[in-house]
Formats: C-alpha cells, structure tokens, sequence
C-alpha cells in the first residue's frame, strides 16, 4: 500500500503561505464527532493531544472537510494561480 | 589521429579536459595562460574578453583544423564556445558532463529538464562542446608538451571599465571528507552557530542549499551546493534541513554516505538517504553533539 | 472599466461550453479560470459521453480522446471475489478522457472562436445592479454572468441562487492513475488501441453508498472509489485509504500489476440528481451551470456529468444571445431557466427520479452484491457433489424473498 | 530606444513527473515563458520606462507559444513576433531564426535570459550577436547606465565581478539576480489581449531549421541510496547517528 504521503507527493502544488482553510479552534475542541480525521482524503486533518491541526499544504480542494464539518469551518478556494495543478483529473 | 583543440582559462580545468581527451586517443592541441598539459600548447597572457579570445581560437583552429573544440563550461567558456561555434558554422553543446567517442560522432550527457533528467546527445563532427571540468576525473598522461607564446588580438567590441575578484572564502567543500550541508529546515541565521558546533567536532566542512547562499544570504555563494553550484563526493555528507529538490541532490550524488535529518517524513531528500532520520534537528543535534 | 457582453466564472465542462458557445455566436466573452491552467482543477472518474461535443464543437473527431468505450462491465465484489457482467459492441457513445487534456483543448476551441479565456486569476465577488464581476481587485461589467464554478458553490451561496450541499447530497471521489504501456493496456483489457472499457464495481471495500471505477486510458488507467459524505462519515471510512483498499483487491490489482503511480486526486460529485438541483437556477442575469447547478445523474451503472456541463453551458450561452438579440439582455436569466426545463437535463433527471430511491437502499452495495457472488460461488464450486441453481438461490434468499423482489422491481423501474 | 527581448518558453518544470519504474519524464504538462526570460522583459521594461520608446517580445517554439507569449505581453511588452512551427528546437536553429527577425528592424538593444531554465545552454546571446555581428554582454547582473549610444552594466563572473561598456545596439543576456520580476495584474492580462502578435513560420524566414544533434535518451538518474528510516526519541536517534558516523566518516 502507498501512504498518503506518498501518493500526495505525486500531486503538484503552488503553495500560499496562508492557508485557505481554516478550522475554528473552539469549536474543534468541544466537537465529539471530528469526521474531518478520516474523510479529508488527503488526511490533512491530524489530533494531538485533544487539538485539531490542519496542513492546508496537500490540499486537493475536493471540498469534503467544508460539506462534512458540522461546526462549518472557514473554507476558501486558494488564491488564482495556487493550490493544486492536476495533470490527469 | 583526431585532434581537439582546448580552451580553459583555468589550468586545473585545462588538465582535467585534456587528459581525458587524451585518453579518448586526441592529439590536444590548446590555449592557456599557463603551463598545461598537451601536445601542442600555445600560452598567452590571460584575456577575459569573449571578442579577443574567439577570434584567437579562431585563428588556431584555423592552422589546427581539429575534429573537436573543447571549452570548459565556466561562465566565459560558455560564452565563447557558442559565439566561436556559430562563426565557425559548428553545433554547439554546452553543460556536459561526460564525453565518449565513437567514429566520427561524439556523444555527451548533460542535465536536461532543469536537472531533472541526463540526456545523451550524439552529434556528429567537426564539434564544438564545453564541458564541466569539475565532472571528469583527471588521469596520468604522457604529452608531447610543445609549447609556444601567442599573442591574442585585441578586441574592443566592449570596454572593461573594471574587474574585481570576488571575495571568497577558503572553502574545502570539494576535497572534504565530512560535509555538513544545511537548508531551510533552519529557522534563522544564528541557528547555524548550532550546526558549526556539530561540524567541529566532526571536522567538516559546511554547505547549503541555494536559498540559503543566494536568497537569505547566510552562506557564502561558494558554499552552495547543487547544479549550480558546488558537486561535493566526501565519505560522509549530513543534509540537515534540507527538502532535497534534484537541483540540490544532483549536488551530493557522488557522496559515499548520506545521513539526512528532515521533520518530514516523506521529502524527496529521503531518497537520496542512506540514513533517514525523521524529527527535530534542534533537539537531535544537540544530542547528537553530546554523543560524539 | 473593462465590459464584456458576458463573464463566464470557471473553466471547466461547463464554462467552456458557455463561452465556446458565445465565442462562436460572435458575443465578446470572457472565461476567467483559477487554476495557473486551465483544466488542472478538474478531476472526475473518467468517461464523457460524446453526444453533446459530436452536437456543438467544430472539428470534434481532433479531441483528446483517450479511447472509445467499447466494453461496459458492472463487477459485483465481495471481500474475495467477484462477479462481473459485460457488454460488448462495436457501436459506442463515450469515450474516456483525461478532463484536464480535454478541458484545455476545448479552451484552446474557445480562443480560437475569438473568445477570452484568462487563467490563474479568482473571482471574488458578482454584483448585481450593475451587474460587474470582481476579480484581482478590478471590476469587469457585462450584461451577463455564466457561474461555473464547480461542484463547490462558493459564489451562487454567496449570491443567494442556491443552498450548501448536504453530505448525502454529495459523494467524495478519490483517483490513481498509474502508467502502462499501450500495448499493456490493450492485452489486459483485450481491447484495440482505440478501443477502451468502463468498469464500474459495486461492494468492496465500502458495502454502501458508492462504489468504485476503473477507465482504460491510452497508456494510463485510473482507477478509484467514490463514496457518499454521510456514509463515510457514519461509517468512519478513511477517505484517504480507500483507493488503496479497493485497488489491493485480487480482481483489480491484476489490472495494475507493474504500472506506475503517477497522480492522486479527489472531488465531490454531486450525487442528488434532480433534487440537487435549486428551485431556480439564475438571479437577475446570473446562471448556474454544470456541477454548480447539480446536473450530475448516476443510474448506478452510468454517470452522466460532463455532457450535461457543457450543454448546460451552451443553453446559458444561448440564452444570453437570445435575450441579446431581443433587445433586453436583462431577460436571459429567464430565458435560461426555460430552456433548462425544457431540456433533456431536467427530462433525464427527472426521468431517473425514482433512481435516487433505489440507490438510497444499501441493500443493494451489501447483501445482493454478497448474495450474488454467493450464488456464483455456490454453483460454480464443484467437488465430488455440487449444487443445483435452485438449491443455491433458495438458500442464499432465505427469508428475504418479498423484501429482494420488491427491491429489484423498484431497481428495475427506477434505473 | 527599441528593446528586442528574445524569450523562451519551456515546460513547466515544477509539474514534469517522472515514472518511477523507467525513469521517463513526462513531458504532457503546460508551458510558460521562462522565468530568465521574465528576467530580461523587466529590465527592458524599465528602460522603457525611463527612455521611452518599444519592448518587443521575440520567441521561437511550438504552437503553444500563441499562449505562452501572452504573458509577455502582460508583463508590458508591446508587441510580440513569433515562430510557432519550430517545436524541436535547438540553439543553433532558433539563433538563426530569431536573427532573422530581428533583422528586420533596426534595434538599439536585444535582451535575453543568460539561458533558459530547462536546458541551461546559454548560447544565445553569443550566437545571435555574431550573426548580427554585434557587441555581447554577458552574465549582466545590473544595469549601471544606458543611454541612447551607450549602456554600462555589471557582469556577474564565475570567480569576479565586471564593469564593461558597450555601444549601441548591443546584445545583453541577464541573470536572476538583476531583478524581481512584475506579475501581470487581471487588467494587464485583458490590455494584453489586444495587443498584437505577428506569427510566423521558419520557411516565411526562409531558414532551414538544422537538426545537429540526436537525442539517444533522457532519463532521470538513478538513485541508489538504502533509504534506512531511523525513528525514535532525540536520545535514541542521536546514538543510532553517532554509531554510523563513527563507522561511515
């Protein structure tokens, strides 16, 4: 099996040094449910220590995190020109 | 006997080049402004204007009539093998890193892709190429070493208003046995205190990667290494920091050992490892220091 | 400030379909895209059925079609194994693509009608009353605005034209595409070089709402999942492991033997069908096309969405130049919304109404897709004693026969 | 003053994957003007700026090139002329046809990348200054002065720095550090569009293009490192170091 790490790095990105997603920390905190570990599918979303941290690095702007949060996090699309470059979408 | 005709500006470039043309079976004819190894050898004064030195090379072509013109791949020998090149009506490869023979063709490698890709290009002759003196490795030859003084022309296409060395340090980064190299896994310039500590103890010789010599600044040009920059082979080399972009590994390649210490599990560097260590260079290195 | 006659936001199917279209009418349009190129924000599963490009783009037979779809397969699996129907023909009306290719050939089709296309450069904002576009800081007037902006709606939420998606209105897709020679394409599908297979699987790893898929390229294969946001949010599936999971399968790992990975992706496809698709589709002269609008419909063993992108495009297109050439522009919101109704995109979506019933019930991802390969199992397993059909069936549908004829008389009608 | 700046477009190498398995690039993936050549617009650009008169942007390539030169437009170049039926190009084929063109005006300077990005030949300003038997300044890290006759500039050497002089017109090939490019702004990119692009074929020129070299292969190198993961706490790590630089060093 490929790791994700692995397989994102295949993907080409531009990436901004300000992230276009952004989790609203309070509300992470006391969210029981934190589905954004396991349906981002670029498992970008990791806990430690009862925090949510979020890489916006291998984005693949897919969306699913902005559809699946229920405490609705701040959710963009990367500037013009940054984010992913799919070759073979 | 096929003849190649040289021009290096360095007389270590110029040995390195004509040894391995000897060794290709080329009677070396060459320009130099000192003593160098070749059968044929014309000396002048050192001339660093591209007008002046085409028109010499020119000139000795023209008596020599080689097969092959070699330049080494400095920044002045680029630019003369392709304006001598075109006035000669010649193809022109500039950049290679290795040269092979094989009747009346010639076939050279170089980076292509950005240094992403080797390509072998094959070419016929009479040829015109410059080489990357520092790619080949010099072996013993005997030459006939007939050598005479030449004047070359003067061209006043431009005008040198002045010329200053430029400041360099003494760096040992190409016969270095241990070689630290560092790169943007550093937080801030004063952290490099941190890595010199480590090299002292290792008595190494430290590097970086080009956005710490040429974009930060924190290093001297000459320490980068990388395409464009330095190619280091020492027994050992620790790439601390560093993502490893083929820009930069093309650099440490020929390194016997490489250790490398990243915070990401997964940068290209990892394949240029033979020891891979994932975590916190500030808290491994001081560790580390302690137990060496 | 600038003006154009209209403003297409987003560059893939759909915008381009919009502009190609408004190029060719002789309208002044411009495409703005986000992405440093266009068609690098576009991913999908892999096939586009040719009838509306075979209908509307001049000199179509030079798009970059991957292969013609000649083979249709529907694979049924279980954690082990697997059963497979196929059909075969010479006829064909799709072919696979890679989007990204295909959407910068129909941008260069829409350059060389005369129409604007501009990448690497985010729409902001749409205003109305007058209607301008904002973008990098500038305003751009025009009399119209086509949003295609994607299956996430960031600019028609912002405009009020249509509400969030909910999770089990959308389905997350996941891609690989791995490198093979042509030749080992072709030996593996058994198929000519022009010649390409759809497979599409139900089943394993996820037993519900979704399934995976497999495109035969000319010298790649993709090969993915796609799963529904609320199962995988209710099951706790990782997302990001789920291409991996299906492709390690002894019935598509074969398919991939040797070839080398050379891209990930995802997306969301909207999933809804007609009831993804808002009560109305424009706000004074601004429309929403393709994805944006929800004009995805999935049969289970077809999805049709790119077609429908593009000719939705082209009916925005066609009624700014109606309303245009009528003398009042402000109507084409309007226009757009009749011709929508009246097109086959709303027939086939509602059409396939009953269609969203059927796939809502997991039965058919888990217990039919199991008891099917049961069956299978059960007869073709011969030992010294084997097992006759009926015997076999009777068995796997013990106690569920009412429930598994009315479920496959609701599939039979609503597919 | 009238400015030729010979750009280049070339793959976008960032996006350039290679297959692990064979170690073949893959080369499907979009093109853009070369940064070096954004380099050499800037500069000409802000002589522009202070002399007045034209930048004319000059490429030779694929047809691509009919997108790629848009970007110099953007950037401010006034007009461009291209050669978009030369795909395979090579120094000595695209040096003919880009003298060709130039040529055909009378221009006071012509400004280049010091090479381009992909290949890293560098031999363009020298081959189309002798063509045009014209002065050559190389490696030029700044633009001391220039003026209607006459430019100063620094040149950025392997082991020193140089001032030379030279009269108009002039070829000058510039390095990354001489500036920090402009980024074309939406309203740039729109005047762009208008602006005209004269496009021609290396047989309008009348030049056959050679073909002096033959590609035997281009692959990725090999690597061939043990790829040993150590994981742990700093303690455990440092040890395991220490253990092997001992051994290796």
């Amino acid at each position: 099996m490929e790791s994700i790490e692995n397989r994102l790095g295949l993907v080409s990105f531009t990436v901004d040094s300000e992230p276009h997603i952004r989790p609203k920390e309070e509300k992470c905190d006391s969210c029981n449910l934190k589905v954004c570990l396991y349906v981002c599918p670029a498992k970008l979303y990791r806990l430690e220590e009862g925090k949510i941290y979020f890489n916006h690095e291998g984005c693949l702007e897919c969306g699913t995190c902005r559809v699946a949060c229920p405490e609705d996090l701040e959710w963009e699309y990367p500037k013009g020109g940054f984010g992913v470059h799919y070759q073979f979408g | 006997m096929m003849k190649a005709l040289v021009f290096a500006e360095k007389a270590d470039h110029f040995n390195r080049i004509s040894s391995k043309l000897k060794e290709m079976g080329f009677e070396v004819h060459g320009l130099s402004f000192a003593e160098a190894n070749a059968d044929h050898l014309y000396i002048s004064e050192p001339n660093y204007d591209y007008a002046s030195i085409t028109a010499a090379m020119e000139k000795i072509s023209d008596d020599v009539g080689p097969d092959l013109v070699v330049f080494s791949s400095t920044k002045l020998g680029k630019e003369v093998s392709a304006r001598f090149a075109q006035r000669k009506n010649l193809p022109c490869i500039t950049e290679c890193l290795n040269l092979e023979v094989e009747g009346s063709s010639i076939t050279v490698s170089r980076y292509s892709l950005g240094g992403k890709t080797i390509a072998k290009l094959r070419t016929s002759l009479p040829g015109v190429i410059a080489v990357v003196a520092d790619a080949i490795e010099p072996s013993e030859q005997s030459f006939q070493m007939n050598i005479q003084d030449f004047e070359i022309p003067v061209s006043n296409q431009i005008r040198t208003v002045s010329r200053e060395e430029k400041k360099r340090e003494a760096v040992g980064l190409r016969e270095a046995d241990v070689i630290i190299c560092i790169g943007r896994g550093l937080r801030k310039k004063e952290d490099i205190e941190l890595v010199k500590e480590l090299a002292e103890k290792l008595n190494a010789e430290i590097g970086c990667t080009r956005p710490l010599s040429h974009d930060y600044k924190w290093l001297p040009e000459e320490r980068m290494i990388g395409l464009s920059g330095e190619k280091v082979s020492p027994k050992l080399l620790i790439s601390i920091g560093v993502s490893g972009q083929i820009q930069h590994a093309v650099g440490i390649m020929n390194s016997k050992t490489v250790i490398a210490i990243n915070t990401d599990e997964n940068a290209p560097m990892r394949e240029h490892s033979d020891y891979y260590v994932v975590g916190d260079l500030y808290e491994i290195i001081p560790e580390l220091i302690r137990n060496l | 400030m600038e003006r154009f006659d209209a403003v297409v936001i987003g560059g893939g199917a759909a915008g381009l379909g919009s502009a190609y279209r408004m190029a060719e009418n002789g309208m002044n349009v411009l495409l703005i895209e986000r992405g440093e190129n266009v068609g690098e924000k576009s991913v999908y599963g892999g096939r586009i059925y040719s009838w509306v490009f075979e209908k509307y783009v001049k000199g179509f037979q030079d798009a970059p079609v991957e292969r013609w779809v000649k083979k249709e397969r529907l694979t049924f699996l279980d954690e082990r194994e697997s059963v497979s129907i196929e059909y075969s023909s010479d006829e064909t009306c799709s072919f696979v693509a890679i989007l990204t290719k295909f959407n910068r050939w129909l941008a260069e089709k829409v350059e060389d009608a005369g129409g604007l296309v501009v990448s690497g450069i985010k729409v902001e904002d749409v205003r109305l009353n007058p209607l301008r576009v904002v973008a990098d800081g500038e305003e751009i007037g025009c009399d119209a605005v086509v949003i295609a902006e994607g299956v996430n709606p960031m600019l028609a939420m912002k405009l009020g034209i249509r509400s969030d998606w909910k999770p089990e209105e959308v389905a997350v897709g996941v891609k690989e595409v791995f490198k093979l020679s042509e030749s080992e394409v072709n030996s593996r599908f058994d198929v000519e070089s022009d010649e390409g297979v759809a497979n599409l699987f139900v089943g394993y790893p996820v037993f519900t709402h979704g399934g995976g898929f497999i495109y035969t390229n000319r010298d790649t294969i993709s090969v993915g999942m796609v799963v529904r946001v609320d199962s995988a949010m209710k099951n706790k599936i990782e997302v990001y492991d789920l291409a991996e999971k299906f492709r390690a399968h002894r019935d598509v790992a074969g398919f991939l033997k040797g070839g080398s990975m050379i891209e990930y992706s995802a997306h969301l496809v909207p999933e809804a069908g007609i009831k993804g698709v808002p009560d109305a589709l424009h706000k004074d002269n601004v429309m929403i096309v393709g994805d944006t609008a929800g004009f995805v419909l999935n049969r289970g063993f077809t999805i049709r969405g790119v077609d429908f992108a593009f000719y939705s495009g082209v009916l925005a297109a066609d009624s700014i130049k109606e309303a245009m050439d009528g003398g009042d522009a402000g109507l084409a919101g309007q226009i757009y919304e009749r011709k929508v109704r009246d097109s086959a995109i709303i027939g086939e979506l509602e059409k396939f109404r009953k269609a969203l019933d059927v796939l809502e019930n997991t039965r058919f991802f888990n217990d039919y897709t199991r008891m099917m390969v049961e069956i299978m199992r059960g007869i073709f397993d011969v030992k010294e004693e084997s097992n006759r059909l009926y015997d076999v069936v009777m068995e796997k549908s013990r106690g569920r026969k009412i429930r598994m004829a009315l479920d496959f008389l609701s599939a039979f009608r609503g597919l | 003053m009238k400015i030729a700046v010979c750009v280049k477009e070339v793959y976008n190498l960032e996006q350039v994957k290679i297959i692990k398995e064979t170690r073949e690039p893959i080369l499907d993936v979009p093109k853009k003007l070369d940064d070096l050549s954004r380099n050499a617009l800037e500069e000409a650009i802000k002589i522009r700026e202070k002399l007045g008169g034209e930048v004319v942007a000059i490429s030779a390539g694929s047809p691509d090139l009919k997108k790629t030169i848009k970007e110099a437009l953007a950037m401010g170049a006034d007009r461009a002329v291209i050669v978009t039926d030369c795909s395979n190009s090579t120094p000595e084929s695209t040096a003919l046809i880009l003298s060709k063109i130039l040529e055909k005006d009378s221009y006071d300077l012509i400004i280049m990348g010091d090479a381009s990005s992909d290949d890293y030949s560098g031999q363009m300003a020298s081959r189309i200054a002798e063509i045009l038997g014209l002065p050559q300044i190389t490696f030029v890290s700044e633009i001391k002065e220039v003026s209607e006759e006459k430019i100063t500039c620094v040149r950025d050497m392997d082991d020193y720095l140089e001032v030379v002089e030279a009269d108009l017109p002039c070829v000058l090939s510039v390095t990354n550090e001489i500036n920090e490019p402009r980024i074309p702004a939406l309203k740039d990119i729109l005047k762009a569009s208008k602006k005209p692009v004269e496009t021609l074929s290396a047989n309008d020129l009348g030049v056959e293009i050679p073909q002096p070299y033959e590609i035997i292969e281009n692959l990725a190198p090999e690597i061939d490192r043990r790829q040993e993961v150590i994981e742990g706490d700093a303690g455990d790590v440092a040890r395991k170091l220490a253990e092997i630089i001992r051994r290796e060093a």
